[in-house]
């Protein structure tokens, strides 16, 4: 931990928006910073890169203090040491690809021959050395994201900042270069910050998770425990499983919002955390009759193949995903906006005091 | 896509250029060619061609070095007085030259407001020297440089700057390195007008600098001195002084301007 | 001797570039004192000299800006008339607006060109004018009498006053008319040393009495007082 | 993130500032003030007041009309030639301005190139009159538009164009919604750049147009009459002329340079 | 089908990149164009609105040639009527987010009050209703593509070219966004092509599939035939299943590549398309003994956790990708670069002649 990045950051707009994030990220770990559109991911990298200006702050890697507004301490981004990649890419128009590359290395000190063959390495490590003597305007969007994550790693940087770095890959790009991102990342010694939207590669890359909406954090922990333990229906969604908060009004009741779930007996008035696998939701075109307690009739908001499976998103009273099989959908005739009715036997739900 | 140019376009642009064109055919018309080679050989016509690419350069070096930094300060530095200041930097092209010259010998002259201080304690005197040509091509010069470059520094995208400081370039090798060759447009057409308007000076630099062959006679002024006896060796040296421009101009070809 | 290394340098103005041009290597030759001119608008001139400026001879060809600079103490001689001067009316080779004689400025219909009221030139031809009871309408008043010059040689005026040395320098791009001494003007140019001056100014000022300098003074249209 | 001004480009900024006020105010002081009143009151001073106005705003108008489609082809349309046009249209510029109403007048005046077919034809003679003082105006404010516009043409992205397309917007409301606004900085740059080298043109005027009270003769014009016999009022009269464009540029405030 | 798109595109391009695609995009219905970084996506859909200069091409809705490089047709960009959403988004920097969105409808001659109207409903319709009178500068990444997309939506265009629309995009927005496009898309009534990397995203929105790959078409067909059908190894990767071609060299012998497989009998010498799903494949940590005839030792080269699934991809001989539990793959101790041992069942590979 001894080269632990440690981050406080208040930042308050004139629009309304306000940030106001701690967290740490341990030597050696990634962190990936997850988040919905305008949570304020951006901002809190432009702030721990030293880009963006904070009403009040603290930022350390190690015992060196980058930023602490209580003692006017401000290192400027270039001493940092800090590799960012930048949501928009930002390659440098006029420069070509492989001069992008070698900018961070011929800025801090290198020759250009060295500078260049170092370069042109990154270059090819990410598939992308055909490129070097491209101008940037010509670039595929898959392309720029490639040549961008080069130029930030190519200058070894002391902490890692990505934002969004495979948004615009092709899926088995973004296969090969999370892979690569992976291997990189465990050799690499320092902190990591990696923001996505995407959960598997937060499980994949990071070991910790940070969850921010709104410009405060929600949850923070080991990537395996936020998986577990979603604490916010944003995060549940996030990571795709039906998790809700409710409360135990008497032993097998369980109120969340306006649904009453029958669930396995315990302790009344408790807060609780209930989850529902996707697969234990069945789906009927009428009343069912039978073994399962909980159902209710609801519609269809949404429907999604995922891997071999359909995902209903069904609404109100209870907005949960169920998954059913792609020809259980078409017997049903399951189209977004159709009344269908949702059955949960009350041994399927778990049911976790909080 | 390349799509056909609309005809309006074309139209206004035509009439612009022939603007400038027929003028300069209708004194290329007048040129006494016979005369040219002689001219070429006079060494007061050298002495002042010499001298006026010597000021013009040395003009443009000194308006680049000040009137970037000033142009940076007005762009992105905010202080009060700052809408002000650039219009004051902007008078010295409205003030007719002569007048320029005037006020630079209010201030810099033996007797100015600077001069005279400058003259006591070093005896140094500015006037009817090198220097004050390049001084009077200079203050003349500045802020066409100034307000175009400005410009550039306004339409630039300052992010990239943000990125190049996170790849650990240093402040100036952030302007070196990113901002200056992206505003490179900018940059040389304010250098271009910066350096023609310096060598096509010569209000200013008369009355500042006087008018002394091999000294401070600049192609101008020794045009205005043929004007008074031998027009047709003042049409021939302006033609000099146009043809040097134009190959100078054509030489910065298309890439220098820096196309994105 | 010890004139070897000295050099004068006389302010003059514009309109004296050709003869001093020309009686300079002359003056040298006789004297050995070497000699620079900065030839420029007479007023010009006068900013430079009230500036201080580290010269030593002032030419004009304004007798009123003269006494504007021995006023301001910056002369260290009086100023002496060396050459005089007479008003012509020049017209355009051809001449297209059939120009007779000084009847034709008050001409509606012709391109008349005078020189600014505030510039010599222009208020001699103003005296001319006055003198022959004729009443101009003048197109332009040019600020000075090479812009005058320059705008009848192109065509561009019917007519127009010009000094008679003029006439000489501009050969046969200009016809020229003179003007009956009894309506004409006499202009006095003036010379002085100024405040500062070495020792080779009086040598310059005097020299212009010379036979030498005389003659190429007349021979470029000029009189001697 | 604000970072403090380097302190190099704040003292190189400061000299090239001083390098224009210190003149400006060796000027001030000379100024008569208790005359400034009746020169104001004097019909003299206040027509050519006017017509500075009106012909710097007339030429400001001309060169926009055709120096942006000029700019536009410079930057945009490829032709042979484009780089030769480019230094042909720099030339006004670098010419001694009474030179360029030279060729204005071998081009435009009564016997010149076009003004003598013009005059056969038509009867009209274009010196003499405000037109042609908006003429020569123009014929030296255009390099500093046309080359202010190109270099602001050519760091456009030029993919809003394509953009603006796809969603309906013809040509001419891409040229006036997108393009134009994107290249704001520059237009305004280049704008005020043309208005005040003309506001402040006195030789190529005066060669052309003449100089007559009322009819052709400006402030610049006034100044250097002035100037022959009344230093004093020359000063004052120059200290008018900046008084205005400086009142002028204050009031295209910062966000009139449009910054993005 | 009267206003089908149809598309013959081609390109060559100094640096060796060339397009040759043709394709027909039927009214009503959404293709999905797929394919790797580079591939040409968005050179297609800018030469499709005309953006984008043709070496030959024909472009036609309906009755309507747009483009016809033979009969020297090139109808300009603003009269196709074609709505498009760039990768870059590309939003006016010298407009707000209504004038951005009003921009179109300005242009196409509606008033400017009639124009803020409409957008701002676009802009709520989006969810971004909030930042109408926000300078696009500060926008975040997400917030961007939002009002892209409102803008490209709202001057009612014929055809839709989406490029990328989603990619920037927090999950739950993307479903809600990916909703609302099936929803408008289906009301929609021309064609209109999405480009995306997420088989999930053509598998919702998209009736047809279009896979490009180095500027020439892979595979064209209806989204169900194509998930089924994959004709490549690299639409197969994008599907994520374990799809290959091979050749039967004796009745229960396939080769694939370098591998030999063990299979159900079958004719010898003929090419078939071996289809291995990802949950029939075991892992051991040493040689497994027992029925599975196909055994062999391989490396891990990636992990991925999808939808509460581990997914392992292991390399040479023949690289596929298997389903395990977590707590399986926690169990085996898989991490990427182990060594590993796959075996899977001779009747659970299914082998189609083709
Ligand atoms: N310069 C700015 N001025 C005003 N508001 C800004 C500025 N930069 C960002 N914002 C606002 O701050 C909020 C946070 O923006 P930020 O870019 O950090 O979001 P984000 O979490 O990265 O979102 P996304 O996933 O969409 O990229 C947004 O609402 C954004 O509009
Ligand atoms: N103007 C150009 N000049 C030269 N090459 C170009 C130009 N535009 C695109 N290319 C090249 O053409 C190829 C196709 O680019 P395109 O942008 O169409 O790819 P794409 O399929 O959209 O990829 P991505 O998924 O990465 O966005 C790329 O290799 C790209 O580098
Ligand atoms: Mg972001
Ligand atoms: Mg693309």
């Amino acid at each position: 931990m001894t080269d632990a990045l440690r981050a406080e950051v208040v930042i308050r707009r004139h629009d309304g928006f306000s940030l106001d994030v701690a967290f740490t990220a341990p030597s050696g770990e990634t962190v990936a910073l997850l988040g919905p559109n305008g949570a304020g991911k951006s901002t809190l990298l432009g702030a721990v890169a030293g880009l963006v200006t904070v009403d009040r702050g603290f930022v350390s890697v190690g015992d060196r203090v980058l930023t602490d507004t209580t003692n006017g301490v401000l290192v400027p981004p270039e001493r940092r040491e800090m590799g960012m990649v930048f949501q928009e890419s930002l390659l440098f128009p006029h420069l070509d690809v492989l001069d992008n590359v070698a900018f961070g290395l011929r800025s801090t000190g290198r020759s250009t021959g060295e500078a260049n063959g170092l370069a042109r390495r990154w270059l090819e490590r990410l598939g992308v050395g055909g490129l070097a003597s491209r101008r940037v305007d010509g670039l595929s969007g898959g392309e720029i994201q490639k040549v961008a994550l080069a130029r930030a790693l190519a200058t070894s940087p002391v902490v890692l900042l990505l934002d969004e770095p495979v948004s615009a890959l092709d899926m088995s790009a973004r296969l090969e270069t999370r892979r690569f991102l992976g291997d990189h990342l465990g050799r690499f010694r320092g902190p990591r910050i990696v923001v996505t939207h995407d959960p598997t590669e937060a499980f994949v890359l990071a070991d910790r998770v940070l969850i921010i909406e709104e410009g405060r954090v929600l949850q923070e922990g080991p990537t395996d425990e936020l998986f577990t333990r979603p604490a916010t229906q944003y995060v549940a969604d996030l990571l795709g499983d039906n998790r809700l908060r409710g409360r135990r009004t008497d032993p097998t009741t369980v109120w969340v919002g306006q649904a009453e779930l029958t669930v396995v007996e315990g302790q009344t008035g408790e807060d609780v955390l209930v989850t529902i696998r996707p697969e234990v939701i069945s789906f009927f075109p009428a009343q069912p009759e039978g073994s399962p307690r909980n159902r209710w009739q609801t519609i269809v908001t949404g429907l999604e193949r995922r891997h071999g499976v359909v995902r209903v998103h069904v609404g109100d009273p209870l907005p949960l995903v169920g998954e059913i099989t792609p020809s259980g959908a078409s017997a049903l005739g399951i189209t977004p906006g159709a009344d269908i009715w949702v059955a949960i036997k009350a041994t399927e739900i778990d049911v976790i005091p909080v | 896509m390349n799509r056909p140019v609309p005809r309006l376009i074309v139209l206004l642009g035509v009439v612009g250029a022939l603007f400038v064109i027929l003028p300069i055919i209708g004194l290329v018309d007048r040129v006494p060619w016979n005369r040219l080679g002689s001219l070429l050989a006079d060494p007061v016509v050298l002495d002042a061609l010499g001298l006026s690419l010597i000021s013009s350069l040395g003009a443009t070096a000194v308006v680049l070095v000040v009137g970037i930094p000033l142009a940076w300060l007005l762009a992105r530095a905010s202080f009060p007085g700052r809408g002000l200041l650039r219009a004051v930097v902007t008078l010295p092209m409205v003030m007719p030259p002569v007048v320029g010259g005037a006020a630079l010998l209010f201030a810099f002259g033996r007797s100015g407001l600077v001069g005279a201080p400058l003259d006591t304690a070093t005896g140094i005197v500015l006037p009817y020297s090198l220097w004050a040509v390049v001084m009077a091509n200079s203050f003349i010069a500045l802020p066409f440089l100034v307000l175009t470059i400005e410009a550039g520094f306004r339409s630039l995208d300052s992010r990239y700057e943000g990125v190049a400081a996170t790849l650990g370039a240093g402040r100036w090798t952030v302007i070196r390195r990113v901002t200056l060759p992206l505003i490179g447009p900018s940059l040389a057409t304010g250098a271009v007008l910066a350096w023609a308007r310096a060598l096509g000076e010569f209000g200013a630099t008369v009355t500042f600098a006087g008018n002394l062959g091999g000294t401070t006679q600049t192609m101008p002024l020794a045009v205005f001195v043929a004007l008074e006896s031998d027009r047709d060796a003042a049409v021939a040296l302006s033609l000099i002084l146009v043809v040097i421009s134009l190959a100078v101009l054509v030489l910065l070809r298309d890439r220098w301007w820096g196309a994105r | 001797d010890s004139r070897a290394d000295e050099t004068v340098l006389v302010l003059a103005a514009a309109s004296l570039t050709d003869v001093f041009t020309e009686i300079g290597p002359l003056f040298t030759e006789e004297t050995g004192i070497a000699v620079e001119f900065s030839f420029a608008g007479t007023s010009t001139l006068r900013e430079q000299i009230l500036d201080g400026a580290p010269a030593d001879v002032f030419a004009a060809a304004s007798p009123e800006i003269m006494d504007e600079v021995v006023g301001a103490d910056a002369t260290s001689g009086d100023p002496t008339v060396f050459a005089t001067n007479e008003m012509a009316i020049a017209i355009p080779p051809g001449n297209p607006g059939d120009v007779q004689g000084i009847e034709a400025f008050a001409e509606d219909d012709l391109f008349i060109g005078l020189c600014a009221p505030t510039v010599p030139c222009g208020s001699f031809g103003l005296e001319v004018l006055q003198n022959a009871g004729v009443n101009p309408a003048p197109d332009t008043e040019e600020p000075d009498v090479r812009a005058l010059l320059t705008k009848i040689e192109a065509g561009e005026l019917d007519a127009g006053f010009v000094y008679t040395s003029d006439l000489a320098a501009a050969g046969d791009s200009v016809i020229g008319i003179p003007i009956p001494s009894d309506i004409n003007v006499v202009v006095h140019y003036e010379v002085a040393a100024l405040v500062d001056a070495g020792s080779g100014a009086d040598s310059f000022i005097s020299f212009l009495d010379r036979e030498v300098a005389v003659s190429v003074l007349e021979s470029y249209g000029f009189s001697i007082p």
